[in-house]
């Protein structure tokens, strides 16, 4: 028998792989208008090694498999996207494991994208990930339903467009990268829209 | 684009392995094929160990070998290597003298290096962060400057100092200290097919060439008219010079380097405009260095990195070196 | 195609302008900057001269130094050099003990250092032609074999014979002698822009490719599929076996030759490729070498060439050499 | 005044550089569908050194200045067609110098094609400049008019198409190389041409 927990994980990895590997083309051709055309390979490259280890991972408590998962994409991904999302799931896991008491999803969160900050030496605006994941924390902190975070995410995605980028291979093209969106804030609205469609269809309201 | 391959997937993998075969006295590869490192590991020395996308042969394997690196990374094409090779290149060189990283200024590349240097905090490890591009926005706040072909200058100059015994922390003031004193601009005269992908990164006309591109097929900071070969060389050398600012009495290194797909025929025309242009400035060009070294797949184009060394440096340079790419004195 | 040039009429000058300036250390420009010859002339020794049209580089002048050539004629683009290039070669370099003309079997080429030798005839003069295509026709009356990529393989152990003093006669029999033991096949993904007629010399679809090349951007002996590096060096060195026919005995020497437009990655993973290949056939190889020396301007292509050395030809081929573009040893 | 001598000699010179200068590009195309596509610009760089030198030239009697042109076509012209247009200017020079009585300019050139065949090591049908050779001569022996040795070179240069090349760079094609009219026969056939159209114009008839 599957317990919920491992229902819960294996559901996840499976929401994440598929988003990702539909969508992996279109990633890489956002790359290729401002970065070096890999962000769809590397986080395919990412999701399905995170997936060929699910066996072992819903085996785990969910903090674990979260730092877990962190450190097979870290092992996997390569590239800019590889530390900053295992960054952010190893401070989400270890967040939580380290949490007594109640369980404060919200500021497991903040940790874990202030890491993602740190680890990238960027700011909001940047034109980075970060601008989705900020906007996405919002949400959560007013406590947002799953479909608003959702909605949230992809909008945050579109407006790194007008935004200049100051970090990652985009920085390198100045003026030149505005107008086009952010790879990274792109994959990371569709990992999102994926979690909260799945949250949703599990615990329907 | 047609490419010599069998599968996307295992290029790079068949790649290393022909490289390890092609080169058998000089390198192998390290546990598990994570990384190529030399046959013979020296004792008391420090440990130089680079990495980073594929795509750049021959860097970086190419210059595994006495003189030069240790140990050398290779990720995906375009994509750093990930912390668990340079975590496995740590442990395998480190002969208890502490690891020099030398990376390459890209945010992932920075990032899977620290993240290993963390992961591996029981040696004694220093980081030199190359960041040779020049950088006409001059913005503070962004990025900065690339790593791109003057990398080659930081390890032939670093890996003749470890090869003397240098320690850990003269080596990685060796490194800053090069920051200040290496500048790289690069032309391309068109856009590369990632292998994966199986699309060009940029399409060029005819009559078009990116000005200002670094070594992974990326667009550059501006797109102008093809030109003379002169009229390219003096656009690229203004902007490094008014960078560098060399002074008369120093005492340049200049190379040229190609992408991939320039004939070498071309990258010494493009060497001997080059030089004429400096010795006209009044400038001294005292070391040359010109080839296919730092490459961006089969990208046409190339780059000119002027450096301005002391003698020091000049005799790091000189100093015998013994790799796969570049081999001379001994 | 954009090629990095002033004026087409000039690029093959300025070019070569270029490779003395960065190599002075190794050459200098003979008389009227007809030819390049070693800086420092040995006496006693025959002198190896060879040359060919321009467009093949680093071949010839990159050869010319310790353990290889003495001097290099560099014609126009695919153009052989003149005979009064070569006289001048010859009478410059000639030290008493007579000079080897390195041919590379093309009618050009042939007939322009025939009427040299018969215009120097006080020299002591002996040419070794150069055939090591494969000639899968067979045919007798036909031209027979080109001179392509297993000329580098030539002037190494030429060149290392006569710095070891070997004489004329010895010299001239050692390469009749290798003119059996080395065969070359090139493949190729695209045609060439030969620059002064800004036209490429053919025309390829995504999916096709020139089996059977020669260094000059002209068709090959036929027009296949594309086909994955696996299957390419099959059909190649199906060829090459077939006319060469080496004994499980034989130390082979495998040299794979990028054309200018192959990345280095791509020319390390057909080694892999061919070397897996012959091993799985029971052959050894005992000596290889992998990069871009015989071109054809910036062609997308590569050669494979194998040959049979004996341990006379491997200490040959081991012996220090001091070029531009092949460094060992010493 | 210009001398009769000089007069013909510039002239000769003087046609044949305008013949290639106008059919340059022509002759590199034949070239590049079975040779390497520098026959034009071969044969023009020869003519302008020829054309440089025509002061000195036109000075010189008239088998002095064949072989004159001859050896300047060698030292500059490079490729196949160097030693071979030289050693037939040169040949036929030398015969023309060392006749006594009467001058037989169908002898001279006889000999002169076969030292070219020599240089080459090449036969009738090899599809080369030869093929336009042999007929040509075959015409002055039998006096035909100038204007049909000038038909029949360019006749025999068209036939060179349904040859197969088995010499210079179209022979390593094998038969791939059939279809094709080969470029130095060509060049030969238009400078026939041109001789004879000057002469011509000096002798009408
Ligand atoms: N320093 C950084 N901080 C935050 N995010 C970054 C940084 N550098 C890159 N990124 C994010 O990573 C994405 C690119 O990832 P990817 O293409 O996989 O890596 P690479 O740039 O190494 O090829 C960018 O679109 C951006 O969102
Ligand atoms: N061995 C030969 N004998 C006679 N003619 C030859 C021979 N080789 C080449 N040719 C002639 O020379 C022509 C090619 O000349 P060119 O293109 O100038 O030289 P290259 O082949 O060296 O590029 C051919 O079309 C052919 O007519
Ligand atoms: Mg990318
Ligand atoms: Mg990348
Ligand atoms: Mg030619
Ligand atoms: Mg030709």
């Amino acid at each position: 028998m599957v317990s919920a927990n491992a229902a819960l994980i294996g559901g996840l990895i499976e929401a994440c792989r598929e988003v990702i590997a539909a969508n992996a083309d279109h990633l890489s051709e956002l790359d290729r208008a401002i970065g070096d055309g890999d962000h769809g390979t590397n986080m395919r490259r990412g999701l399905e090694a995170v997936y060929a280890e699910r066996n072992r991972l819903v085996q785990l408590p969910l903090p674990k498999a979260l730092e877990e998962t962190g450190l097979t994409l870290v092992m996997s991904v390569g590239g800019a996207a590889g530390p900053l999302y295992g960054t952010l799931l190893i401070e989400i896991g270890r967040q939580l494991a380290g949490a007594t008491g109640q369980i404060d999803f919200a500021r497991a969160l903040e940790h874990a994208i202030d890491a993602v900050a740190r680890r990238g030496r960027a700011s909001p605006g940047d034109k980075t990930l970060l601008d989705v994941l900020y906007p996405v924390h919002a949400e959560v902190v007013r406590r947002a339903g799953l479909a608003g975070i959702s909605e949230q995410a992809e909008r945050a995605a579109s407006l790194t467009s007008g935004m200049k980028a100051m970090r990652g291979r985009a920085a390198f093209l100045g003026d030149r990268s505005v107008g086009h969106v952010d790879p990274g804030a792109k994959s990371c609205s569709l990992l999102t829209a994926a979690i909260c469609r799945f949250l949703e269809e599990q615990c329907p309201a | 684009m047609k490419k010599f391959m069998n599968r996307a997937e295992t290029l790079v993998a068949e790649s290393l392995a022909g490289f390890v075969a092609a080169h058998e006295r000089l390198v192998v590869f390290g546990a598990d094929s994570r990384f190529v490192r030399r046959r013979n590991l020296r004792p008391d020395k420090v440990a130089l160990i680079s990495g980073g996308g594929a795509g750049h042969e021959p860097m970086h394997v190419g210059f595994v070998g006495e003189g030069m690196l240790d140990a050398a990374c290779t990720g995906h094409v375009f994509t750093s290597p990930t912390p668990d090779q340079i975590i496995a290149a740590i442990r395998e060189t480190d002969r208890g003298e502490g690891c020099l990283l030398i990376v390459k200024n890209y945010d992932g590349d920075v990032m899977n290096f620290e993240m290993a240097a963390e992961l591996a905090a029981e040696h004694r490890i220093a980081t030199v962060i190359v960041r040779d591009d020049v950088n006409p926005s001059g913005s503070k706040r962004s990025q900065g400057r690339r790593g791109v072909a003057g990398t080659l200058v930081f390890e032939k100059l670093l890996g003749a100092a470890a090869e003397a015994r240098w320690r850990l922390d003269d080596l990685s003031a060796l490194g800053e200290d090069l920051n200040d004193r290496i500048r790289t601009v690069g032309v391309s005269l068109s856009g590369v097919t990632v292998p994966e992908t199986e699309r060009e990164t940029f399409v060029l006309n005819e009559d078009e060439m990116e000005m200002g591109v670094g070594i992974h097929g990326e667009p550059g900071r501006a797109r102008l008219k093809f030109a003379t070969a002169d009229e390219i060389v003096e656009t690229m050398l203004k902007a490094i010079l008014k960078d560098l600012e060399p002074k008369r009495s120093d005492k340049l290194l200049l190379f040229i380097n190609g992408f991939g797909g320039t004939p070498v025929s071309e990258l010494y025309l493009a060497y001997n405009s080059t030089r004429a242009r400096l010795q006209s400035l009044g400038l001294t060009v005292a070391r040359s260095l010109v080839g296919t070294y730092v490459t961006s797949l089969g990208m046409a184009g190339l780059s000119i990195t002027v450096a301005g060394l002391e003698e020091r440096e000049l005799s790091l340079w000189d100093a015998p070196v013994n790799t796969a790419a570049l081999r001379w004195g001994g």
